[in-house]
């Protein structure tokens, strides 16, 4: 029915298989959990951050090859960015995912993403990090569902 | 008057030319675009939503949260998460009076409801306020029907935790001031539950512009399938509701020992949802902007003024509740010494429909002194010959029974 | 094995030639009968049930009346009050556990549910008995997924007040030993709970014989509509049973003070009734019928087990629950490392419908070991070519993961 | 719709102007009450038993001229009646009623109700009273619906 031969892409695939920053972090001073009730995804999200600055980033969890993927890259990522240019990627990630925004700000690595928008019922795994990544800099709940 | 859409838009209408279908307040006869709606669903993207991983899902996915937000658009209801789907009128009046009510009435509280209610905004009331000790209390009516405001107004207290009221009376079709109640509820920080089982139906409302803190209706009475309702409300009251049913859909994570519970607008609707009824309101929804809630107002307005004229000219009618200027399309009367079932099976052998008895409001019935009143609704599809054929078959009623 | 109905009875499957629709137990496809069904009661018959005192009104009762008929015959209920219309399952089992265990669950006593249970019937026993301060006792589970009955016969006891179980798991097609589990209810007063969400589609039902107090259903999932269901109680449990929602046509007199209730099936159907709903269901209940459930069981049992042979062989696949000659047409699998959403994902590429998930089944998905499952599920409009093609498409997705 | 006219005859609509026994029984050995809560039709009926007949009847309460009519002519049969005499009319004119049995032994007067068969809606206003009588008969509980 649809076309999903673009998403499945080696670099998804990959990451899947050997997830980055796949880890527990003991000195983190951030932790988010996130969670899609809908599919059971869930995924635990350590940052380390130095002022304003995201000093080091991990995660842990379980879930799909599409928000393993998206988790890996993002936390790779975002190491070293500041909050604001996380905010700025989080709002270009979520744009692409749901089929929104153009795609020139957003850092190629990520747009073997793009192809999610074609599947309604597969975006939240993609987005899933992000959301957690949101929350975690806004303050955080400690969880958040998406 | 001529109708003000077409007959043919209604097969069970027009396959019948000479029924007079006087009970649209009871339930309304469907337009093919809303049973297409519902058919084509089920034809073309039917899966079970939310739960499915395949594009079939997605796609029943999406008219489910299309619908809502028809309905929300329809109902004046910004934030679509708020548009909760039910059975009905009275499964939603139910869910707030068990879930918020269990939740905010303590012994000593009190929960004003008025003398005009349907049971299903009286009865939910009555057996909460007994379950939590709470004390119920009638507001009494004004001489033509509505909550009378000034009574009213002076009745509430810190006490007070809930007022219950219809929009419209489905037997006198008197039009409460929403806004005013709404206001004296807030004034005590009470909650205002408004029936809207026959108002929205028949005018335009906006949910976020009325101001009260809960709406209920039915698809069945504004052109929709049986078996769908909507329960709107605030989001602060929504979201800090207790759940009233529990299962899928609605949970976050279920524990062997605790639960915790998804966001709005799942965590009030556990189970599969209807989605086919969702679709098939918003198709009713659509079809009744297309009209213009406005233009269904003054259609029903302008019948029940012929109708009121007319049938109080007849000698022995009373006709109850507010002049016609002031009332939806609905007219009770009694005649004479006929009783109103009577009158409806002597109808039947005309072909007009009207519906007769207590009309599910015993407290108002008490009100106004009869035990069972005669009602004629009126509503899009109806035209000034079915005010003409009711007129002419209560004068041959009439005659019947005077000749005995 | 080919299909057991033609395919062009099932629009949406004809006009669809290359779907293969594998989440029935999810919800089930429409035969055109139905839909007719419901269409013609629309078009025909239409009026509010019960209330209106003309022929036309008369004829939506009967239908009603017909339907309820229909359904209990197909339940095997002789007693056919005691067919009560819900929403669905979860709402059938909501009614229970608030209602009934309100009013019989009290401090210290024992809540009984298996480890397999969908929330529908796992949560809401756990929040009564969180609610009533009653303990919620999980009964384990046999290597294949039914409740050991064995421990829960040991489990019992005077303070144990309900047993609540499905007849077939939705994730593992397991079926439950229903009569030994009602015996051991029976044996220490405890209510027997049979969530029949995922038996009454595929095997035949008689409640009568079953000898459990509670049965309940929906009709989405046994070819009927969306947003109907059905409660089949016990007459002395049903009528002891507070009513669980108030209003419209469930009351015998309402007082300013107290209300009565009406006799059964009224005083558990509060406000319009979903009648096009209860047809729909009905119309199903009368292809089934006419299929024989025998065959459809046998049908699903052939394609289970080829199902089970082929997929298991597949290299790293797992196949969760009891052997093929015991179970349902359901088959849950995970496939090595390959997240079951993704696999859903790549099938449907395919036109293979699965669903992916906890199915609704959280507690059992941690008894499992696992946090997801793919399932594949059968019905009477599947084929051998619809497992052919998910064998394929299974390795397929091997090839694809494995490669990277 | 329907063809009523055979139903509301001229002694239907005399029995509901000049309602028989249409009062209370001050010396009523069983009074009962029947309702039917859908369409709010109520009366109570009042017995005199002598033993095993029934020596007076009479009933009040608000309804239809059919339940009204039905009442009037019910209370005006049974008096004298023995249990077993009421009990057969009883079966007889339910029989009538839902259009199942053959008349030929029902008292003719009782016959201008068999229009009523074809009112599905309206056959519990003709049987409300004698469902009470039933009631009445064999124990009573106080209080009936049909
Ligand atoms: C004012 C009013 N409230 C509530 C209801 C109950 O609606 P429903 O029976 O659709 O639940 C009705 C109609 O029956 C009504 O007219
Ligand atoms: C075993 C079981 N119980 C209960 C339910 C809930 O049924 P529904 O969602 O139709 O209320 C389902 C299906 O979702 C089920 O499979």
């Amino acid at each position: 029915m649809t076309d999903t031969s673009a998403l499945y892409q080696e670099v998804i695939l990959d990451h899947n298989r050997r997830p980055r920053n796949y880890c527990a972090m003991a000195d983190a001073t951030i932790e988010e959990r996130g969670v899609n009730p809908l599919c059971g995804d869930e995924l635990t999200l350590y940052l380390r951050m130095d002022g304003d600055r995201i000093a080091d980033a991990s995660f842990q969890g379980s879930g799909c090859a599409i928000s393993r993927a998206s988790a890996s890259m993002m936390t790779s990522i975002v190491k070293g960015k500041t909050r604001a240019e996380a905010d700025a990627l989080i709002e270009q990630f979520r744009g692409m995912a749901t089929g929104q925004t153009v795609l020139d700000d957003l850092p190629p690595t990520l747009r073997v993403f793009a192809g999610v928008a074609r599947l309604p019922q597969r975006v939240k795994c993609a987005v899933l990090p992000w959301h957690a990544l949101h929350s975690a800099l806004t303050g955080g709940t400690g969880s958040t569902a998406v | 008057m001529s109708a003000i859409v077409p007959r043919s838009d209604f097969s069970l209408l027009s396959a019948n030319p000479a029924l007079v279908y006087l009970d649209s307040a009871a339930t309304a006869q469907k337009p093919r675009a809303v049973l297409d709606a519902m058919n084509d669903f089920y034809e073309t993207d039917y899966a079970n939503p939310h739960r499915g991983a395949y594009a079939l899902s997605a796609r029943a996915t999406e008219r489910y949260a299309r619908a809502r937000e028809a309905v929300a658009r329809f109902f004046g209801v910004r934030d679509e998460a708020c548009v909760i789907f039910t059975r009905g009128t009275t499964d939603s009046l139910n869910v707030v009076a068990a879930a918020w009510g269990r939740a905010n009435i303590g012994a000593g509280d009190e929960v004003i409801v008025t003398g005009a209610e349907h049971h299903a905004n009286f009865v939910p009331w009555q057996q909460i306020a007994i379950e939590r000790g709470a004390i119920f209390t009638i507001c009494p009516l004004t001489a033509d029907g509505r909550a009378d405001v000034e009574v009213l107004a002076a009745l509430v207290s810190e006490k007070t935790k809930v007022i219950a009221f219809n929009h419209v009376s489905n037997v006198l079709g008197a039009i409460n001031p929403v806004a005013e109640i709404a206001a004296i509820a807030r004034s005590v920080g009470a909650l205002s539950v408004c029936d809207g089982a026959q108002g929205a139906p028949h005018m335009a409302v906006s949910f976020d512009a009325l101001d009260v803190d809960i709406y209920a209706a039915s698809a069945h009475k504004m052109l929709g399938p049986m078996g769908t309702g909507v329960l709107i409300g605030r989001r602060e009251i929504l979201d800090a509701m207790p759940p009233y049913q529990t299962g899928g859909d609605m949970i976050a994570f279920v524990g062997d020992e605790q639960t915790t519970w998804n966001v709005l607008p799942h965590r009030l609707e556990a189970g599969t949802p209807n989605v086919a009824g969702a679709v098939g309101l918003a198709a009713a929804c659509d079809y009744l902007t297309a009209i213009g809630m406005d233009a269904v107002a003054a259609h029903e307005r302008a019948l029940v003024k012929v109708a009121h004229e007319r049938v109080s000219a007849i000698e022995g009618v009373r006709v109850h509740g507010p002049s016609a200027a002031e009332r939806s399309g609905v007219l009770s009367f009694t005649v004479a010494d006929i009783h109103p079932h009577d009158l409806a099976t002597l109808l039947d052998e005309r072909s007009i429909c009207i519906r007769a008895g207590h009309h599910c409001a015993q407290p108002l019935m008490r009100r106004l002194g009869v035990t069972a009143t005669a009602r004629a609704s009126f509503y899009v599809y109806n035209d000034e010959n079915d005010v003409e054929q009711l007129v002419e078959a209560l004068k041959s009623a009439k005659r019947l029974f005077a000749v005995a």
